[in-house]
This record gives C-alpha cells, structure tokens and sequence, in this order.
C-alpha cells in the first residue's frame, strides 16, 4: 500500500462512551494485509497532584479540536505506512475509571504500528485543544499542563 | 468585518468572558497587536493573556504573535492543553 | 503501587480464536489507579516473502513457551510500574486476516505502558518458542527469522 | 537417567524424528558435548545441528552450549523463533 493515500482516517469527539471493541473491529476491517494493531487508551484516575479527583470536566474548542486530530493523523499516516487511524476523545463531564481517549491504528509492520500510535497520543497530549477541570473535595481547579508530555511530543522533531 | 475573539478554560475563568466581537481597526495589524490592545483593559488581562504559554489561534489554527489580521477572523486565546 | 508486587501476570497459549475486547476488560478491571492501556495484536498477513500464503501452522514448544512468556512479563514488570500484563498467542492452524497474539498492560502513565507492551512484543517475537510453517501454493515451508526482529530486541539493552 | 531430547519445527523434519530418549554417558558432560556426539550419526545432523543460529533448552530454559549435563534432563534443540 501506498503511504497518505491508503490510509483511512477516522477522528470523533463526543460526550458519550465508547466501545474498545468496536473500535478495534474498524481498525482490523477489511483487510487481509493487516499483520499489526496497536491501540492505546486514556483513563481517567481518581488520583492527582495529591488529592482525590470526585470528577472531571474536559472542555474543549469545537471545529479546531478535530481539525488537530485529522492534521496529526495525517502527519501520521504521511510518516509510516498505515492502513488505518481511529481517534476517539470524549468530552464533557467525566469520572474516574471512566475511558477518555482511544488511539489505534492498523498497519503492516509492528514497529511502526507502535510507534504511530505514540506519536498521536504525544501530539495530541501537547497540541489539540482540550483542558480538563477537576471537581476535588477542595473545589475545582484546572489542570496543569505537564513538562513530562511537551518532552514527549519533542522527541519525534 | 469584525473580530469574534474566543477565550477557553482557564482564561475564560479568569476574564468572566467566554466570547465577544470586537470591531476591526486598522491599529489591529498582527495578533501580537491584538493582544496588546486587549491587555490595555486593565491588569487581569495583562496577567492573563501574558502569562507563560498562552496560545492563540487565527480562524481554528494555532498562529503566531506576529499573524496578520484583516477583520473577519475567529480569533481564540488559551492556556496550554491538557487533554488526552 | 510498588513495582513488581503489585503487578498481575496472565499467560495463555491456545489453539482457539481470542476476543480482543475481553481481554481489554480485564486490563481495565477494578483499578481506578490506571490511566493507561496500551494494547497490540499481531494479525495473519496473506502475503509473505513473494508469494502468497494460504494457512499456517504454528508449532511451540509446550511448557517453555509458558515460562518464557512468563519470564518476559516479569522482566516488564520489573522494569515498568503495570498493573496487569496479558499474554495470549495462539498455536495450531490459523488462516489470513487471523489473530495470531494479544499483548496488553495496563499501569499508570502512558509512555511505560507502551514501552513495556512493545518490550514484550520485542522479546516475544525473538524469545519465545513458536515457529510459523507456511502454506503456499507452491507446498510447506518454514518461516525464517528476521534480521529486523533481533534489531528490535536488541534496543532495550 | 537417559536424557529426553526433543527436535522442533525445521530440525524436526531435517532429521525425521520428534523427540528421543539417549542413555546417558559421562562422556555427555555438556550440551555442546551432547551435540558433537549425536553429530556423529552423520552429514545431515552435523548439517543441522551445527546450522546458523540453532539454540538449544535444557529443562525449558535456554542454555549456552557448555551448560553441564547430568541425566535426567529435557534437552531441546530448534531452530530459531519465528511467533508473534
């Protein structure tokens, strides 16, 4: 397969839950040259910056936030040859254990599968427009962006 | 051919404003430009669109400082990201 | 939580199908401390080396292939914070577009879980004793190792 | 105390035999020992015990070919992995 023109690209943000499986069976859909999938998902824990979380809100920019997430898959997909790309945010009011994004992607090669998949979390931890308010026993309070993720984004450059 | 000027999150918070039209002069060249006018309204909008690693973007994609405006523009202003 | 102690181990070698999504669920189960899960599945490609295959048999060597699989599980979770590790490979007849092998942790940050999901599939692939025979249409023939598989072990030391 | 000696996958059907008991000797002191003496029955198990990148397990676990033997054991010999 050729590398942009083959891969499908699939970006939703919604309020409501997801199905992992469902998911999954659009990323192996179709095709018989699939030999990897790699998947990651978000969870939202009950636990930061040492206090219980009771709650969590993610706000978002509507029309730019998918316009972000189509622009990395497509990065994606221009830099490893991918068959397919979902990418699932929700948004709206959370709580913990609760499943917040899901990443997958299905390719020929296990190396690139994986690291396709990396590269959209990291991307999209540091570039598309979602901020997440957590409701603590203390209150709200917006979440802190973290070094640790612009560093991960950064070693893909 | 107006400015609608976006805040999110944080900012929004802190402004007490989601959203608002502002009328398009020619003194508003750049975002850069832009910015500086608003921060003229008084310190909780210079602490606030200053503060390190505000982000803006022109018509839905992020831009620089120095991006040119013309009018007609959906303009937004935010703090870093946190999703995922 | 602490490193190894805390982290739950399953093995499973099996000639029949998996489902994907049952075994994300356990993965997912009765934590609301994990925040990540980072899950692969390695699919029978109908195209290998030239020609094009029509089923494959997958040998292993029963009771080493569980200890080994076992022991790179550990060797993760020593080396990871996870929660849970799964391992399933399948053995036996198998035809295209098949599910060959499910890896999947669960822990608390994003990057470790797909490290560790990746390590194993690294270690997996040049470790354990499985050997894949190919049905072709021009007769039988055994897989041979790949060059690029001991290159991607060989990274994590 | 024989030693139970299992060939797989290739090797198996290079040599036509599955799996063997060997009365132990003292003259098999390590698996590299094991292997010279049943590369004596001729070219084709010199051929594909001595090929690239064969490995050998003893009691499951992979072994270096100066592991020791002392009966008893399960001794395996297969060519290299290709699961996953």
């Amino acid at each position: 397969m050729s590398q942009s023109e083959a891969c499908h690209i699939e970006v939703m943000v919604q309020s409501a839950d997801f199905s992992q499986a469902e998911l999954y069976e659009r990323l192996r859909a179709d095709s018989p040259a699939i030999g990897a999938i790699c998947s990651f998902v978000g969870l939202m824990r009950d636990f930061n910056q040492a206090s219980e979380v009771r709650s969590m809100f993610l706000e978002h920019y509507p029309g730019m936030t998918e316009k972000v997430l189509q622009d990395i898959a497509r990065q994606a997909s221009e830099r490893w040859q991918l068959r397919r790309i979902v990418i699932l945010h929700r948004v709206g009011e959370l709580l913990p254990s609760d499943q917040i994004v899901f990443v997958g992607v299905s390719g020929t090669h296990r190396g690139e599968a994986f690291a396709a998949c990396e590269f959209i979390m990291d991307f999209l931890k540091t570039k598309a427009p979602f901020w997440k308010r957590e409701q603590t026993d203390n209150g709200q309070r917006w979440v802190d962006a973290r070094d640790s993720d612009q560093q991960a984004a950064d070693r893909w450059r | 051919m107006n400015l609608t000027i976006l805040y999110f999150a944080r900012l929004r918070d802190e402004l007490g404003l989601g959203e608002e039209q502002l009328e398009f002069t020619p003194a508003i060249r750049t975002l850069g430009a832009l910015r500086d006018q608003l921060c003229e309204r008084g310190p909780q909008w210079r602490n606030s669109l200053r503060a390190d690693g505000i982000f803006a973007a022109v018509n839905q994609g992020i831009a620089d400082w120095d991006t040119p405006l013309q009018g007609g523009e959906e303009v937004a202003f935010f703090p870093p990201v946190t999703g995922g």
